[in-house]
């Protein structure tokens, strides 16, 4: 296809390439002898698996700065989210059937919580203040007496913002809630230190850290009191929390990714920040243009950006041929204006103007100077398409 | 999960729309609903279309109709806007169904142009 | 490790390698520019990834006769098997509350049921006959008015027993009952027409058919009042029966996988048919060696052997450098006897002194003859040390 | 999941558990229990433990619990015998907690050997 030909992906929240080592070490694993034993087999081979079950769970324990039996795995965040939130509120259902919750979560956070809701549970949504930040007063304010669960996500897919999980942890901690982070767009990109946080379940998924897709962890502290109900049943695997065969190869991947996302994490969160402000200085003064979220208090990865007057839907296909997402890639087949950044405050016209540009470790100075003259392109020729711009 | 939504045609029409734009002293309509924006302008002679324009903000199905109805009607008798029909477009440009809507808003557009330039009263003039 | 070396693998129930063309299909799509990108994305790369997973669902639903918007992907035949019971019994509530499953269903297949008695449904545990088949005539009295949902299994894991699921189907669907099968280990071995069965819910997994650990899938028949209710909630992936980002890389593997599958299904029967009797052949006269299951009704890929006077655990581990397995792998960390060889009526002892040999793609002639050697000599050890035996 | 369940001790013994066997005319005890049997045969001359045999039923914890008790104990003075414990040998051979039973068969079974080998009546002898 003529579509395959020069692509500039720029959707790096939406998925990653997978590292070229980190491929490799998934398929040596495949197939060679002895490796691809299940790793519930007791006989050599299958204790082979475990070993390289073990050094993943390291790696990735590593990472994060706890211990490997903290991490259950899963098939990616939407299935970990799942586990934490309903399997943590229905192991706590005596301590209380309020939860609360943000309205710019991620939808597998936010079906969740309806499903708890359609289960008689009473979710409370808080709404971020314009820059897309919970504000901690607000958040005091709807705990009750009864809330035994919270769910507040570190970075936000749409739009980079960065919650303050430190101190909304350290308020459940003082209250006894069980409180849920979905790590998806953070884990592997911003410093998270497991034994310091108070936080007691976090997802993560490795196909946003330059790992493979259909792979995740859910984290779960050790501490009284937390646990979660399964929500899949059979085989004893994984302390009976998540069964299933251990998919070694994808284990390995995401141990690998893991490695090798702490042995840079520096120097990319740098870049990164390089490339964001470069395209930021370049559109910025692009009349109408408006940055979605907060610049200084954001994973520099992502940038979400609305502007006044241009239809979306024509905005992403002047776009081609760069990749970048309309609301969360997850989400992007609707057409409808992304519910994110409508609790941002955003017109319905705006939040569908918005376009989210994300950026990778492939990504270059070039790239991004391609993409700023793009957009700017784009938006041109939208806007003298239009009615009411003189022609 | 999607394939393309948008057929060789579309896009072509989108990528290179040449009746954009806006004709001076021509007859002109504008009708907006369903989210999308339309404003026509046909320079008619002798109850001859010699030049149609248009401007448009909408999805790239909106644009696209508005560009393949301008090319499609230039040199045409004034009458035949009367008669518009957006199936025939729908189906060239292989418009979603969802989309009907927004494409109704340019036979609308189209059939308002007829009037105002003057197909009712073509003998008179 | 010394571990390493010379293993002779012989557990291809448990899993099976990566065929060398599903891995390479594997690595390019996860790293080559493109084809990394989120399916759920809706710009050209996204459009591409797509494209793959359309593909590899066309080649499973061909290896099925079957159409790929039949087909719901999941991380396993474990997950497959959960959302087949416990979303097809919650789907179907109103219709009654009765269930009917076998007590050698594997784990995953059980498990669920045994959650759903939690829940106060009602199931009907059907014990095989001694050589591991289901009477037919036993099966149909154990029908009610009230039963909604039958799960049979295909091909037993530890046996090899194939279940008559035409006959089944036929029972079932003149009671509109809804029948799911967990298909994990025939799919790929055995010639399944999906067109043609009675079957409204099949369970497959990939890694059983030299694919990807990690990847299964769900079919549901296109058929009114055959529907299950999601488990997972989030992104609205695969008509919100399953969210989650599709891993692209697994499903291409799973495609590529029932494609080989397909082209050499006659050829793998027949020489898996010709090790075993070998197998058989070489092992039968031994005082006290028993077969489970039933040699004339099973896939070939499965011989389960249990033998008087040994014991199991020292029996495997004087079977090394044999990776062979006791029981379902999925459950071999545990040291009971399998619940599985008790069903069809074996002693503790002997269910304890059982062995499963599982042959596979790469399995040799001379691999079949070392096994027998190994097996004879193993006995005879044990036999030797063991009191009451002449020195 | 599971890692090596057996030490390379417990591997070694196994493997080759040169004490499997049995000695014509020697004492002998057999005990049974914990779904293990164990039966221990030793000649003894002069109060001092010349051969040790046994034979076993059970997992391979329990063969190379016997094996090991017969490599340490020929030569020694029988009344060691009585005072043996299977703690030294639960260590060495890392033996899981949960097999403890099973190996305390053979700390049964190695006292009886002492009292039937006469360890009480030393100085008769
Ligand atoms: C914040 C967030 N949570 C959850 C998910 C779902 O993760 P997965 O794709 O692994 O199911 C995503 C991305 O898809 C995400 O960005
Ligand atoms: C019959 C049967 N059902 C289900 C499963 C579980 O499949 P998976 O390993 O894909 O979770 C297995 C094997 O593990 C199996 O043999």
């Amino acid at each position: 296809m003529a579509e395959q030909q020069d692509l500039l992906y720029l959707d790096y929240a939406a998925s990653t390439p997978v590292d070229a080592r980190v491929a490799q070490a998934m398929s040596a694993l495949m197939t060679s002898a002895g490796s691809y034993a299940n790793p519930s087999s007791t006989h050599a081979a299958g204790r082979q698996s475990v070993g390289h079950i073990a050094r993943a769970a390291d790696q990735l324990a590593g990472l994060l700065n706890t211990r490997a039996e903290r991490l259950i795995w899963t098939s990616g965040a939407t299935e970990s989210d799942n586990l934490a939130i309903l399997g943590g509120a229905h192991y706590r259902r005596d301590r209380g059937r309020h939860l609360v919750s943000m309205r710019t979560e991620h939808k597998a956070v936010t079906d969740s919580f309806s499903e708890l809701e359609r289960q008689a549970f009473d979710v409370t949504w808080l709404d971020p203040e314009a820059n897309g930040v919970l504000d901690i007063a607000r958040f005091e304010a709807a705990l009750r007496d009864d809330t035994q669960l919270v769910s507040i996500m570190h970075v936000n897919n749409e739009t980079g913002v960065i919650q303050d999980i430190e101190k909304i942890g350290a308020i459940c901690r003082e209250r006894e809630i069980l409180f849920h982070v979905d790590a998806a767009q953070s884990v592997g990109k911003l410093l998270i230190d497991l034994d310091a946080l108070p936080v007691d379940l976090m997802s993560m998924t490795a196909h946003k850290v330059y790992g493979p897709k259909g792979i995740g962890a859910l984290y779960i502290a050790d501490r009284p009191g937390v646990h979660v109900d399964p929500l899949l049943f059979g085989g004893g695997q994984q302390h009976r929390l998540r069964p299933g065969t251990l998919p070694s190869q994808q284990i390995v991947g995401f141990g690998a990714a893991a490695d090798i996302a702490r042995s840079r994490m520096h120097e990319d969160l740098e870049r990164l920040a390089a490339l964001r402000d470069r395209f930021w200085s370049g559109v910025h003064d692009l009349p109408g243009i408006l940055l979605n979220g907060d610049i200084d208090n954001s994973f520099p990865g992502i940038l979400n950006v609305s502007i006044e007057d241009i239809e979306g839907e024509s905005l992403l296909l002047a776009l081609e041929p760069l990749c970048v997402a309309t609301g969360s890639a997850c989400n992007s087949a609707s057409q409808e204006p992304s519910y994110v950044l409508r609790a941002l405050g955003r017109s319905d016209a705006l939040a569908q103007s918005a376009v989210r540009f994300s950026f990778g470790r492939p990504t270059s100075l070039m790239d991004v100077d391609f993409a700023v003259e793009h957009y700017r392109n784009a938006v041109d020729k939208l806007r003298r398409i239009a009615p009411g711009h003189a022609a | 999960m999607s394939t393309d939504p948008y057929s060789k045609r579309v896009r072509d029409l989108f990528d290179v729309p040449a009746h954009a734009g806006s004709l001076d002293g021509a007859s002109t309509v504008e009708v907006s609903d369903q989210g999308v924006r339309v404003r026509l302008y046909a320079a008619v002679v002798d109850a001859e279309i010699r030049a149609l324009r248009f401007q448009a903000w909408g999805c790239p199905h909106t644009i696209a109709a508005a560009e393949a109805f301008c090319a499609g009607y230039e040199g045409r008798p004034v009458v035949d806007l009367l008669d518009f029909s957006v199936s025939d477009l729908m189906q060239s440009l292989s418009v979603p169904v969802e989309k009907t809507g927004r494409i109704l808003v340019i036979e609308d557009a189209v059939r308002s142009l007829g009037s105002e330039a003057g197909a009712i009263s073509i003998p008179d003039d």
